[in-house]
């Protein structure tokens, strides 16, 4: 049977252990001094899109060929893709427009997922305060295309996957059974994911 | 000229308030404070909250000031200070009773000696008439069956064998 | 302070050495008295009255300001987070960017206001917690004015509070806002007759209404180490419960900051207002706990008193702000541990719990003056505990029988098989 | 909002004008209604005697954006629906349409699911008692601790799923990523130092006398009327129903581990907030079991296909027991990569049919009391 009033003492004790406590007891203290303090991000973590490139060139080295497979499965439609033509009116494997409006952007990750290619990946920078609501979260080519090494950093387990991954099909398909590469494809279109 | 009631009663608070100055400037401290709290922290408050809790619209502001009412209430004031004058005049001694330049018209604690002695009945009985009449304004307040939100949770809650669907259907044939 | 250092103006003119101890304890009064002492003799008397009124609100004003920041500091330790810690040295200027945003934020008024009373009523709100800082003294003879009624007059301004919160509720024409003032209002008035009845106690006790009498009062040790403050004797320590759950609702603070429940009626009569006269309203609270506390102190704790002989060195007004202190502190613990009460229980908790304790808490004493004639050895303890239990178990049993009665209290669960 | 008949509110309405009534609209800006939710509320005093939600403020077309879309398409957003428990909702979609397409998922992933969704209800449930109990008035102190303790769920969260709230996790036939390594150590980790954070908050509120005094016998909510308002979750369990999908369906592989479903008596918000805190304690004992046994193996049925999704046609109903009740998915598919009718029963808005009911004679104070101990999100309900 307990007195009247206990809870309240109890209650009084508790919070002044908190009181106390979060001066000495690290696990009590969960927050961080934001800008001066960063907390790093896990491998997984997930943001915004960006395109990955190979080599150095932002422009020629980028992995898309612009195949729009990630502009249809993305489900709030943020995507706009608009194929290259070369001299002669044809579409290139390449895009000349690649545009996503994270403003719109739910970061679900579903275009990395479908993505054949390996093209598009997700950052992890959060910072996106822009001045210009609309034109400052429309993010173009430029700004979209990211080195593979960034990838590498951001991602080191899922990259080495994919890594590996893109160097069999590229020998597959210099010794030519290109088709056998497609065969081998996993049904999921993310090879990553860890071990 | 206010016609808010409310307004009304506030000045009503203040000019309470200047009379407990008037008071503690006359040396009477303890009556002063008195004055402040019964009249400015109680009595006034009383009269704001019956305000707050009227309805009424109508109650609540004078709408109609006709040359009438004018007349009235100058003839009112005009007789209240004719009063208060000549009881002014006709008073002597009022300075040597105490004042502000003086020592104190009244301890307080000649004050409670008088209170607890000499007026003991009458200071006795006037509580008892306050305690009676709050009793009785107690008993006016309460309502005679069971308040509402108790009567009607039962009323309209099912009981144990009825169920949701029951009422409603109820609900929809009536 | 007198920046000539040890050798001091004592007053007007008296040049005198002294010791460091003399020189805190009575330096504000010799730089009060220098102050006056440079004047004409028609304003001597105006000055004397002016010069504690502008130092007693710059003090406030200040402490208030800390406050607030300390506030936030606490609840954010208490809530394993560091408040605020940017503004200036680990944020303790943040009051000072608080109160620029307050000055510069625009004032909006409804437009279906009374524009006047809804302006009236900050002022109305904060003029007379100032006024009732006026009669507490801080020091040895640091008081603004000493009346012979101060415990009276603390009380009577006090009164003007629920003036002003229903001017605020009122003339917003908003219905948080009028039901923010009837809950104020109910409230104020509910808890002003516990307050006082506790401090009836000590009147009684001390025999006097002056607050420099009382603190007078409790001077001095018993045995030489324990102070003979109030609160050291059973009646004192009930008092000063019963004191402290009356003053937190008489100034609404929490548990008992139902007109303002922001998470029900939003901000309750403050709703409509903002910018400085929120401010107002915001200055007002605080002054007011600050005020409560102060008398809690006065009345309880011995005001200025130091706690060990030993200790007096110290300057008594040094004394009077650590316990002021600590009391703003207990404020701010209430707040960050316990939830709001409902009104009904808010009323209900003051006249049937507080009031008739209060009433026993005065025969209690009686009974300890009473007692005092006890000469037999361990007289002391014997009266110390017959005292105590005569408060603390009916204060005990009335609480659990409110409890029960109600079915309130802890629970057992079952599991579903 | 379900009629439930004329004479109380009838006479109400026939009080007339100068009743002694105030109409107060809570909401949709009040600082206490989780949400843009709006409660019009009618007072007499403090007192409520007619209670009107109305909400729809968020509603976002989720049902019909979700017949447009893929069905993976629709993934993301059901961790819209009830932004404090996306892993869970995400499950429940998983689960019907699995059902739909007849998946089968390994164990591994059945055993994330459980960790998840336990992992899930534990935050859940600590930060509905943290907004209840500042809905008390409590200064945001419950809330904190609770923040704090979600803080470190979060983390896991965001290391096994990418993110902290929008999870976006469950795949049909399994799950998205396998645990990255360490994470069931650190998982392990957080379980065990979680009863630590129940009994701190048990100490601090659950025998407090305010909170008794503000909880018990406020809001009550009959048996009857619980069951026939087709409440669910820890609202119904209260009433006194020992019905908790877990142990009904036995769905994912909740019948390999020990728990017990505790129950209330009263129905009030008190029941309400300390059965969630007893449900907590047994979420830490099925979370400390499934860590101990998960196996080894895929995460996902390898042969699902992400693109070009069409289950055959046919129709299903997934549910499992979400941290606020019975979170359901009906879809009908029509053999097309969208489904052709989708369908979800969010336990926010069918638990929210009943706070009339509650509500009435209660204090106006009381009001977002007993809203927060429904425990609602307005993603879910609005959808």
């Amino acid at each position: 049977m307990s007195v009247e009033g206990a809870g309240l003492i109890r209650g009084f004790i508790e919070t002044g252990r908190n009181l106390v406590g979060s001066y000495v007891d690290p696990r009590r203290w969960v927050t961080v001094q934001y800008p001066e303090e960063r907390r790093a991000t896990p491998e997984n973590s997930r943001v915004y899109p960006f395109l990955v490139y190979d080599g150095a060139d932002p422009e020629e080295g980028l992995r898309c060929v612009s195949c729009k497979i990630c502009e249809k499965e993305c489900p709030p439609q943020c995507i706009y893709i608009v194929p290259a033509q070369d001299e002669r009116g044809r579409p290139r494997k390449h895009p000349a427009i690649f545009d996503i409006d994270i403003s719109v952007c739910m970061s679900c990750q579903i275009c990395v997922e479908v993505c054949p290619f390996d093209s598009i990946k997700m950052d992890q920078a959060y910072a996106w305060d822009r001045e210009d609501r609309f034109g400052g979260l429309l993010l173009h080519k430029a700004d979209l295309a990211r080195p593979n090494r960034y990838y590498r950093e951001l991602h080191p387990a899922e990259a080495r996957v994919v890594d590996e991954h893109l160097a069999r099909e590229r020998e597959l398909r210099e010794s030519g059974v290109r088709a056998a590469v497609r065969a081998s494809l996993p049904g999921s279109g993310e090879p990553g994911g860890g071990t | 000229m206010l016609r808010r009631l409310v307004h009304c009663a506030l000045c009503w608070t203040l000019s309470m308030a200047g009379v407990a100055g008037l008071y503690i400037l006359a040396g009477a401290e303890f009556l002063g404070l008195a004055q402040l709290i019964v009249y400015v922290g109680a009595v006034a408050i009383l009269i704001v909250f019956a305000i707050l809790l009227t309805q009424r619209r109508e109650l609540l502001s004078i709408e109609r000031l006709t040359a009438g009412s004018w007349v009235t209430g100058v003839a009112v004031a005009g007789l209240v200070a004719g009063c208060l004058w000549i009881g002014l005049a006709y008073t002597r001694g009022l300075g040597g009773a105490g004042g502000a330049s003086g020592g104190p018209a009244l301890e307080t604690r000649e004050l409670g000696e008088l209170l607890m002695g000499r007026y003991v009945v009458a200071f006795e009985v006037a509580g008892l008439v306050l305690t009676v009449a709050l009793i009785g304004a107690v008993i006016l307040a309460l309502p005679f069956e069971q308040p509402r939100e108790a009567s009607g949770r039962r009323a309209d809650r099912p009981a144990a064998g009825e169920g949701w669907d029951a009422r409603r259907q109820g609900g929809q044939g009536a | 302070m007198n920046m000539e250092g040890i050798l001091a103006l004592t007053g007007w003119g008296g040049l005198r050495w002294v010791g460091p101890v003399e020189l805190f304890e009575r330096g504000p009064v010799w730089l009060r008295d220098w102050a006056v002492g440079w004047l004409p003799e028609g304003a001597k008397v105006w000055a004397e009255g002016l010069i504690p009124a502008v130092a007693v609100l710059a003090v406030f004003g200040l402490l208030f300001g800390l406050a607030t920041v300390a506030e936030r500091k606490l609840l954010g330790r208490i809530q394993n987070r560091p408040g605020p810690n940017r503004v200036g040295p680990y944020g303790w200027l943040q009051f000072a960017a608080d109160g620029v945003k307050m000055l510069t934020k625009e004032d909006v008024v409804p437009r279906s206001a009374d524009r006047v009373l809804h302006f009236l009523a900050p002022i109305v709100m904060l003029a007379p917690v100032a006024l009732s800082l006026a009669v507490i003294p801080y020091g040895r003879d640091l008081v603004a004015a000493d009346p012979r009624c101060g415990l009276l007059f603390f009380f009577a301004v006090g009164s003007a509070a629920e003036v002003a919160a229903f001017m605020a509720g009122w003339s917003s024409r908003n219905k948080y806002s009028l039901l923010g003032a009837m809950r104020a209002i109910a409230q104020m008035i509910s808890y002003e007759l516990p307050l006082v009845l506790s401090a009836l106690t000590v009147v009684m006790m001390a025999g006097s209404l002056s607050l420099v009498e009382i603190v007078e009062a409790q001077s001095g040790y018993w045995w030489g180490v324990i102070p003979r403050w109030h609160v050291m004797t059973p009646w004192g320590l009930a008092g000063l419960l019963l004191f402290m759950a009356a003053a937190a609702a008489a100034s609404n603070r929490a548990p008992f900051d139902l007109p303002e429940g922001e998470s029900e009626i939003i901000g309750g009569f403050m709703t409509e207002y903002s910018g400085f006269k929120y401010a107002i309203f915001f200055m007002g609270e605080y002054f007011g706990m600050f005020a409560v506390s102060g008398l809690a102190v006065t009345l309880f704790l011995g005001g200025w008193q130091a706690p060990l002989a030993v200790l007096e060195a110290a300057p008594s007004y040094g004394w009077f702000f650590l316990k002021l202190g600590v009391m703003i502190a207990w404020f701010i613990w209430v707040r960050g541990t316990l939830p709001r009460l409902r009104v009904d229980h808010l009323l209900n908790f003051g006249w049937k719990y507080l009031l008739p304790l209060g009433a026993l808490n005065l025969l209690v004493a009686m009974v300890w003056r009473g007692l005092g004639g006890w000469a037999f050895p361990g007289a002391g303890a014997v009266r110390w505990l017959a005292c105590l239990a005569m408060i603390g178990l009916p204060a005990i049993l009335w609480g659990r029988l409110l409890m029960r009665s109600r079915g309130w209290g802890p629970r057992v669960y079952r599991y579903a098989s | 909002m379900i009629d439930r008949g004329g004479s109380r509110r009838d006479e109400c309405e026939a009080g007339g004008e100068d009743a002694g009534r105030l109409e107060v609209s809570m909401g949709p800006q009040h600082p206490s209604t989780h949400g843009v939710f709006r409660m019009d509320v009618v007072l007499e005093g403090e007192t409520v005697v007619r209670l009107k939600p109305v909400f729809g403020y968020l509603h976002r077309n989720h049902e019909k954006i979700a017949e447009q879309t893929t069905y993976l398409g629709s993934m993301p957003y059901t961790d819209r629906l009830d932004y404090f428990c996306s892993l869970t909702s995400n499950w429940a979609y998983a689960l019907a349409v699995e059902k739909l397409a007849g998946l089968a998922v390994p164990e591994r992933a059945e055993y994330l699911r459980v960790i998840t969704a336990e992992l899930t209800r534990l935050q859940n449930h600590a930060c509905q008692m943290g907004f209840m109990l500042q809905d008390l008035g409590a200064m945001g102190t419950p809330m904190m601790y609770a923040f704090r303790e979600r803080e470190k769920i979060l983390d896991l969260f965001e290391s096994l799923t990418g993110s902290r709230m929008m999870c976006n996790y469950m795949r049909f036939g399994g799950c998205r990523a396998d645990a990255p390594a360490g994470w069931i150590e650190a998982a392990r980790g957080v379980v065990g130092d979680f009863p630590r954070f129940l009994d701190e908050y048990e100490a601090l509120l659950a025998t407090n006398e305010i909170v008794m005094a503000r909880t018990q016998g406020v809001g009550v909510l009959p048996r009857d009327l619980a069951i026939n308002a087709s409440a669910s979750g820890p609202v119904l369990r209260a009433s006194g129903v020992g019905y908790d999908i877990r142990k009904t369906d036995r769905y994912g592989v909740y019948d390999r581990f020990d728990f017990r479903v505790p129950v209330g008596d009263h129905g009030d918000c008190y029941d309400r907030f300390m059965l969630r805190l007893l449900e907590m304690r047994e979420s830490v004992k099925i979370l400390e079991a499934a860590l101990e046994q998960i196996p080894a193996g895929p995460v996902i049925d390898g042969k699902v296909k992400l693109r070009n999704f069409k289950p055959r046609a046919g129709e299903a109903y997934g549910r499992i027991e979400g941290p606020k009740g019975e979170i359901g998915f009906y879809l009908i598919s029509d053999g097309s990569a969208s489904p052709y009718r989708y369908r979800v029963r969010p336990p926010s808005l069918i638990n929210l049919t009943a706070l009339e009911e509650m509500c009435l004679g209660q204090k106006v104070a009381d009001v977002v009391v007993i809203l927060g101990s429904i425990d609602i999100v307005l993603g879910e309900v609005d959808r």
